[in-house]
């Protein structure tokens, strides 16, 4: 049976669109209204002409009231998902600059608004209110007053104040940092547009709508919670992954556009490493619909849910797909060790360095909307979505079980959603502190000659596990356990598999195994 | 409003986009609304704008590594915003570490005109302030401001990385006065601000 | 091996050397004993003439294994004597590297120890005086062929002092703007630093003037 | 792909400094480079004419940033040999101690712009803390955080300040097991293996003749090194042999360089505190600035016709300097200082090394050898 908890937001838009249409249709007057005027006939014409309908604002409302209900419906879950995916979003730039600065052994961004009212080390921008109209600005001196002498300059203690005096040291509980991501965006907004003179100026301003549209459209597909979605179509996984393989598009257009020679090879860097990352993803992701039963994305979590289907989360039925799902959505996200478009060391920035301002800030946006979206999606694939982990186990407990599942029922399943997504991306982030970057070419040799073949055998796996293992009813408890212990040991014996001997020899065990270098130049070999 | 060789009878949307934005800005500033949001959105970028300064990733000579330091865990200049980019299309602070010599005063320029409004130059170092222990050097320009006009001095061979971030803060200081009312809250002096003097 | 070449066998190579070097016509080689704070160095000091010179390059590197040469010197002694107003100094290093041994697909480092090198093994160090006559355009023959790394020693030399060397392909300003006039060669003695009686910049095609003052400039 | 000319320009995230490297590209392939230097040529040797041998070494300090304690030693021992100062016993432990501090500073510093170039950003903050540290110990001799001024002719500026000795044991012995953390983040991903072996192959004979010395001559299996083949300081006391790495039959690569500037960061590490333990007058004494013990009185002035020239192991290979006295001031002021920069003569090598590579392998083979433009424009 479906899941499902308290914060049902579509069944209230539904509700309440249905409520405030049926309204309207009430207001509306019910009698008919006769509009009908007979023209007597004169010498030009014999028999009387009549003109004017008779119709009824109430029925012919009545005719268009579902197409209006499930557009307004539509509107305001597009509008409730965007809200959410933008809000929830703002943790992102924040758990990046603070998690990465932690490993780096550093603070990180500690921005926070109070420099507003403080100013800049005692240099503040004078009484700005007073240029205010109509005396407007009154109130807001009356707040800066406040604040300054509360968390301000002007607070007694000398100590204080010159802590203070700085203005950049936030109290801990302010999420010291979390408005860097606001300062670096309105920074951008107010940056001067540049186009390079011969630059293909209509590609040049295309290419970033291409990548925003793309990447927000994919969240229409991607459920935050068993009732907050925007769309749900029968087939959303396959939709969805359409959407997200559009976007290289856009980078390759701005690579092209900028005419610049490190952003041609950017964008095809981009091109060639996305075409090479699509195939073993989509195979992945098929594993992950063939293993659930559905191309549902809701279904998929209801299946992994579900106390009568599946009952257990597909990473411990798949742990090889969760890992080629990782490993392919960081290659397609861009993200360091799959960064080589846009690789600081030779190419500058890759195909955006001819982007400054809202451009680049909007494409920079776009590309933490993606790793965002690769994280949700592993959370709801692999980590169960909404469900709590533990859930039914904890709730089945004979002392605390009423109380636990009372508060499991409490907390909305977006909350667990978000969560796993946020932790997810922090091992995006850790996968970034820790990797170097890897070789355009060896990118692809790595995606055609590892990725694609360990997919298709995942896809088999899942398809043999839901064949021949599934009854039905839920998983019997050894099927996952012995799947993941044999994998965990499948993975331990290959990944430590050292050349135990060529390293005491000194061998080179890893000499590379690229493609014989192709170089028309002298190679001196 | 029309370029010449414009055809006045062809109705196209350039012209309305100029007439449009001409109405609605007298509209604004007739009903002072341009006003407040001018000063209220004013002091929000203007934050945005201290608060995010993205100098750019280019290393002349010694003082380059004092911003490599200063970039590090011991003097995280990151703290305060300061988040290093090396296009000059995404930056907005020039930080000039190191002499300039002939050779690489064309260069410098055209880093300075790549870099988008509102833009500021730092200069790092006595070689980059008069040309340094160089100045006599028959390579070297006396002052990065032979070139490019410079809004805060760090002084210094090189400057320690706590001097570095203390000329993004005077920096800030004087960006936070940029559109602040002009009363007797800004000190008069236009002395150039070489950090550490008062 | 922690301790280094002793010095009479680097004294007795050097010697050997130095003989064979003054054989050649137009060549007087001794060697000198500089002691820099606790260890004495053998230096074998060259003057050849520049006729002579190209000579004695090649057979230093194909006789002695002199296999590096460390840097070129150009010096402009207006005031000296008629046949010594330019000279080139050229040290050169002789390491007894050879490419290690390949056992069984494997590179076995060639690990020299200090105190057992003898002979014709033995690192020594050379430093070769060649002084030309006064000319406008003095030039001095190229030992690019021989060691490469000399290239752009030699390169530089030209851009700075103004000494050419023939033969060498691809002459050009390496260091100095590559629209700095002709024949202006800064190491030149007849050209002083700036402040030292010399008020404006050098003849630069780019016309930087000295600093503006900061007349009315906000800062 | 037709192949096209790449300007990676003065400003780039590639070049440790300001230089410019033309690359002929065809499709990802280099098939041709063009090093252009001289953007930061500030004309030093010129400079150096008119000023006392005192006064040079600060120019010498600012030659090569990273490691300003070499290049001023460097240029002090040829001095020395110019004016025929014998230096006491106890200086030439406190350089040894001085001049080896700075190459682990040097080297951390190219370790921690090497992360970058191959992709980890983390690997640069670790080895700046790391460098902090040992800027710290050079800052309690030469008094500043970079350019330190610390060598006189005929001895140091200052004794070892008290409780160095036990400071700088401490923070070796911290920093030594923190090398395990950098090679754990080097050797053992695999990322940076498959891009650093195989890439920028070099022979060593091919080196010598390129006038290619120091770790990235010793990176292709030989021990060829200046502080035993010209021995000076007092490296014959002390118990330490260059490191070199085990190449690849095809020579050394970006991989070996790595190895090399690591195992050469723990010998300079283990010969500071053999240095520190032998010091004559023991390391905890301290003597007053101008005592005999540490500065020896030497002459000002250089008669004309006299030479002095060094070579010097710099951490980036052999530096060296030459001059000729007699200059203004009757030879207070040399006449012409002629300074020999490692990089200058390696970066074009290093240019030719790339030949047949990627367009990715650009900065991974030249951050390898370890370029500093400081001293290559003079």
């Amino acid at each position: 049976m479906a899941s499902s908890d308290w914060m049902d937001i579509t069944g209230w838009s539904e509700s309440f669109c249905s409520w405030s249409m049926d309204n309207v249709h009430d207001i509306l007057p019910s009698s008919d209204i006769d509009m009908e005027v007979t023209i007597p006939s004169t010498w030009a014409w014999q028999n009387p002409i009549t003109v004017g309908p008779i119709f009824n604002i109430q029925s012919g409302f009545a005719s268009i009231q579902p197409a209006l209900e499930s557009f307004m419906h539509a509107t305001i879950m597009c509008t409730v998902v965007f809200g959410m995916m933008m809000t929830t979003m703002l943790a992102i730039p924040y758990i990046e600059r603070k998690f990465i600065g932690r490993l780096m052994d550093r603070l990180g961004a500690t921005t926070t608004l109070r420099s507003l009212w403080v100013g800049e080390s005692g240099v503040t921008a004078g009484e700005w209110w007073n240029q205010l109209p109509f005396g407007m600005g009154t109130p807001i001196g009356w707040a800066v007053n406040a604040l300054n002498s509360t968390w301000g300059n002007s607070h007694e203690l000398e100590t204080v104040s010159r802590v203070n005096n700085r203005s950049y040291h936030g109290y801990w509980f302010l999420l010291p940092g979390f408005f860097q991501a606001f300062a670096d965006f309105m920074k951008f907004a107010t940056k001067e547009h540049i186009v390079p003179r011969n630059a293909d100026k209509v590609v040049y301003e295309v290419a970033p709508v291409i990548i925003l549209a793309t990447t927000v459209m994919v969240f229409a597909f991607v459920p935050f919670g068993p009732h907050i979605y925007a769309a749900n179509p029968e087939l959303s996984l396959i939709f969805m992954m359409a959407i997200f393989g559009v976007a290289p598009l856009g980078v390759f257009f701005a690579g092209w556009a900028s005419n610049n020679k490190y952003t041609l090879i950017g964008g095809m860097r981009s091109a060639a490493q996305l075409t090479a990352y699509e195939i073993p993803l989509l195979i992945t992701v098929l594993g992950v619909a063939v293993l659930s039963g559905s191309f549902n994305i809701i279904e998929i979590v209801d299946f992994q849910m579900g106390q009568d289907e599946g009952n257990v989360w597909n990473i411990f039925l798949m742990p090889l797909g969760a890992l080629l799902f990782l490993v392919t959505m960081i290659a397609e996200v861009e993200r360091i060790p799959f960064d080589m478009p846009e690789a600081e060391a030779e190419l500058v920035e890759g195909w955006w360095t001819e982007y400054g301002g809202i451009r680049w800030g909007l494409m920079f946006a776009a590309e933490y909307m993606r790793a965002y979206a690769a994280c949700i999606l592993f959370a709801l694939f692999f980590l169960g979505g909404w469900e709590a982990p533990f859930q039914h186990t904890l709730s089945d407990l004979p002392l605390v079980g009423g109380l636990i599942s009372f508060v499991f029922s409490l907390i909305p399943g977006v909350s667990w959603v978000l969560l796993k997504a946020w932790g997810l991306f922090a091992v995006f982030v850790w996968i970034r502190a820790s990797l170097h970057r890897v070789r355009t070419d060896q990118i692809l040799e790595f995606g055609w000659r590892y990725l694609l073949p360990l997919s298709m055998v995942n896809l088999v796996f899942a398809m043999v596990l839901r064949l021949m293992f599934w009854t039905g009813e839920p998983w019997a408890l050894w099927v996952p356990a012995a799947v993941t212990v044999i994998s965990g040991g499948l993975f331990v014996v290959l990944a430590i598999d050292e050349d135990k001997e060529a390293l005491e020899v000194q061998r080179r065990p890893y000499s590379t195994q690229t493609v014989i270098k192709a170089s028309p130049g002298s190679h001196r070999d | 409003m029309a370029e010449e060789g414009q055809n006045y009878s062809v109705f196209n949307s350039r012209m309305l986009v100029d007439v449009v934005g001409d109405v609605t800005d007298e509209a604004l500033k007739a009903s002072r609304m341009k006003d407040i949001i001018g000063v209220l959105a004013g002091r929000m970028f203007n934050w945005g704008q201290r608060k995010s300064l993205f100098p750019l990733h280019l290393g002349i000579k010694c003082c380059a590594l004092e911003m490599a330091a200063a970039g590090a865990s011991r003097f995280d200049a990151e703290r305060f915003g300061v988040f290093f980019r090396s296009s000059p299309r995404q930056c907005d602070v020039l930080l000039v570490n190191g002499p300039v010599s002939k050779k690489f005063a064309d260069p410098i320029v055209r880093l300075w005109e790549q870099m988008p409004e509102p833009k500021w130059c730092i200069a790092m170092g006595e070689c980059a302030i008069s040309g340094g222990p160089y100045f006599q050097s028959y390579n070297i320009l006396e002052g990065v401001d032979t070139v490019i006009p410079v809004d805060v001095y760090i002084p210094g061979c090189p400057p320690r990385p706590e001097a570095l971030i203390d000329g993004f803060d005077k920096l800030r200081q004087k960006i936070i006065r940029i559109g602040a009312a002009p009363d007797d809250a800004i000190p008069a002096s236009t002395a150039p601000m070489i950090p550490g003097d008062e | 091996m922690g301790n280094t070449v002793s010095p009479d066998s680097q004294k007795s190579a050097a010697q050997a050397v130095a003989d064979a070097a003054s054989a050649i016509e137009g060549v007087e080689a001794e060697v000198v004993e500089r002691s820099s704070g606790t260890n004495p160095r053998n230096v074998v000091v060259v003057s050849a003439s520049p006729e002579s010179w190209r000579f004695l390059a090649e057979n230093l590197y194909s006789e002695h294994a002199v296999d590096h040469c460390s840097m070129v010197t150009g010096i402009h002694w207006p005031d000296a004597e008629a046949e010594r107003r330019w000279e080139v100094v050229y040290h050169l290093l002789r390491t007894g590297v050879r490419d290690p041994p390949i056992e069984n697909g494997l590179v076995r480092p060639m690990m020299a120890n200090p105190t057992k090198l003898r002979g014709a093994s033995v690192p020594i160090e050379l430093e070769i005086h060649v002084h030309i006559p006064d000319t406008t355009t003095p030039s001095v023959d190229s030992v690019q062929d021989i060691w490469v790394g000399a290239d752009w020693n030699e390169k530089e030399t030209w851009d700075l002092v103004g000494i050419d060397f023939d033969g060498h392909q691809g002459m050009r300003r390496v260091l100095q703007p590559h629209e700095t006039p002709q024949g202006f060669h800064p190491l030149q003695k007849q050209h002083h630093l700036r402040y030292h009686g010399f008020e404006e910049m050098y003849d630069d095609a780019q016309g930087f003037m000295r600093k503006p003052a900061d007349v009315g400039k906000i800062k | 792909m037709a192949e096209m000319w790449i300007s990676m320009g003065p400003q780039h995230p590639m070049t440790h400094g300001l230089w410019t490297l033309k690359v002929k590209v065809d499709g990802e392939t280099v098939v041709d480079t063009e090093p252009d230097l001289g953007y930061i040529h500030r004309g030093v040797e010129k400079i150096c004419e008119s000023r006392d041998f005192t006064q040079i070494t600060t120019y010498c300090d600012r030659l090569c940033y990273a490691s300003a304690n070499t290049w001023s030693h460097a240029y002090i021992y040829a001095a020395e040999d110019l004016l025929e100062v014998e230096v006491p016993e106890r200086a030439e432990y406190i350089r040894l101690v001085a001049v080896e501090l700075q190459r682990i500073a040097s080297h951390l510093m190219w370790l921690g712009a090497y992360g970058p170039d191959i992709g980890n950003l983390s690997v640069m903050v670790w080895c700046l803390r790391e460098r902090e540290m040992m800027m710290d110990l050079l800052q309690e001799l030469g008094g500043s955080r970079m350019h330190y001024n610390f060598p006189r002719v005929g001895g140091v500026k200052r004794d070892l300040p008290h409780g160095f000795a036990q400071r700088a044991r401490a923070k070796l012995k911290l920093f030594l097991n923190r090398i395990q953390e950098y090679e754990a983040l080097f050797d053992e991903s695999t990322v940076f293996l498959v891009r650093s072996q195989g890439v920028g192959y070099a022979k060593p004979e091919e080196m010598v003749n390129h006038g290619v010395t120091g770790p990235n001559l010793r990176a292709g299996g030989v021990n060829y090194d200046i502080r035993w083949a010209h021995p000076y300081s007092v490296y014959s006391e002390l118990d330490w042999a260059p490191p070199v790495e085990r190449s690849s039959i095809k020579g050394a690569d970006c991989y070996d360089r790595y190895r090399v500037r690591v195992e050469e960061m723990r010998v300079s590490a283990s010969l500071v505190l053999q240095a520190l333990d032998k010091m004559p007058g023991g390391a905890d004494t301290y003597h007053e600035p101008e005592d005999p013990m540490i500065l020896a009185k030497a002459p000002t002035r250089a008669p004309e016709g006299t030479t002095g020239a060094h070579h010097f192991e710099d951490s980036r290979g052999e530096s060296m300097f030459y001059i000729a006295g007699g200059g203004e001031g009757r030879g207070k002021q040399p006449y012409r200082v002629s300074i020999r920069s490692p990089m200058f003569i390696t970066i074009p090598y290093a240019a030719k090394c790339m030949i047949g590579y990627k367009v990715a392998d650009i900065p991974a083979i030249m951050g390898s050898f370890d370029p500093c433009i400081g001293e290559t424009d003079r």
